[in-house]
């Protein structure tokens, strides 16, 4: 299993937490976002998410990996979703396991950070008043 | 000798189509330049990154014939 | 639901997890601590949890309410194992859900801290040398 | 007047039974001090919390008849 990958269609997470168990590790930390029903206070009803796909994945993969390098962990992975997504879908999971607690949320922090920082995805939000925009933030 | 370049989010939707292929530019400040003022992209260069063959690069980077080029607006993932 | 539980026998995360969903929720953070194939040096083979069952509830229960208040959360709940458990098996989860992943990682970190030093819980270690002990660790 | 002590990890190991009823002592200190002279516990008091019916309370609560008092050694859920 790649340790980044972009999902056009909603993933599960059971096997993908699976694949971090081990005998070595006593943490796992996670992290999901969901589709919210409102942005900086404006009703969203929905939205899409586009990627430049071979970018992201090559992007996303360096990310899990310099983790990997920087905290005291044992495996880690992130699947982002593209496409269109209704309110409480899940848009982005990161999961880590550790031996010990700190560096695991540490790095799931650190990952979830660095792939909105730096990930070639954008958001598309539809709202209820009928307007719709990409979300490019300030860096 | 041409360079394909590709849009995505804000920059696709004021391009109109997702891709074009174009002359291989001097550089890619200068095609930047020449896209915002033919496609009135609202984003300054300032803001964007770039990436080349799939791959980000430096503004400065060398292209070549053949090359991909994407404009990358700030990222909304998450 | 109660927000803290106590179970003598292995629990499914999902309908935990799934309690914690809402369209009001961007952000979820979740901790799980798995039992480790070693600890501070000595090869584990598993190991007995044992608890003041009223207490740990009520102290447990105490801790993810404080949680409620202290961060901007949304809803919160953690589940701790007692009994049996072998290498490899989930002790105690986690889950927080809220508007932003900031709130929902701090909160997810300081409830999981909270419960290994306040919830009356204690955790007995067979070794591979054939020893065995109650783990009291100084606070 | 009685009162029942359970017995917790270490010390009921220390004890051999979960639970015993007891007279009612003058303070849990006291009480503590010849549990420990009588069962050979090992940890002082010092590093042990104390509940009296199923809620944590301070060493110097008043006791009265029937309730349950728990020692709580320094625990290690998680």
């Amino acid at each position: 299993m790649s340790r980044f990958a972009i999902s056009e269609v909603a993933f599960d997470i059971a096997p993908l937490r699976e694949q971090l168990l081990g005998h070595d590790a006593g943490a796992y930390a996670s992290f999901e976002g969901w589709v919210r029903n409102q942005n900086e206070g404006r009703a969203v009803q929905g939205l899409f998410y586009e990627s430049y796909r071979a970018l992201a994945e090559t992007e996303g993969q360096a990310i899990v990996n310099e983790a990997l390098q920087r905290f005291a962990i044992t495996r880690a992975a992130c699947v982002h979703r593209t496409g269109e997504l209704a309110l409480g879908d899940l848009a982005v999971w990161v999961g880590v396991s550790a031996g010990h607690r700190g560096p695991a949320f540490e790095a799931c922090r650190w990952i979830i950070d660095e792939v909105k920082s730096r990930v070639p995805i954008w958001k598309h939000e539809r709202y209820a008043q009928g307007s719709s925009t990409w979300l490019h933030p300030d860096p | 000798m041409s360079v394909t370049v590709l849009y995505f989010a804000s920059l696709r939707d004021a391009a109109g189509v997702d891709r074009e292929r174009l002359p291989l530019p001097a550089s890619l400040d200068a095609l930047y330049a020449e896209l915002s003022s033919r496609h009135g992209f609202s984003l300054p260069a300032a803001k964007l990154r770039v990436a080349v063959d799939g791959a980000f690069a430096r503004w400065d980077s060398p292209l070549h014939d053949g090359c991909e080029i994407a404009f990358i607006p700030p990222v909304s993932g998450g």
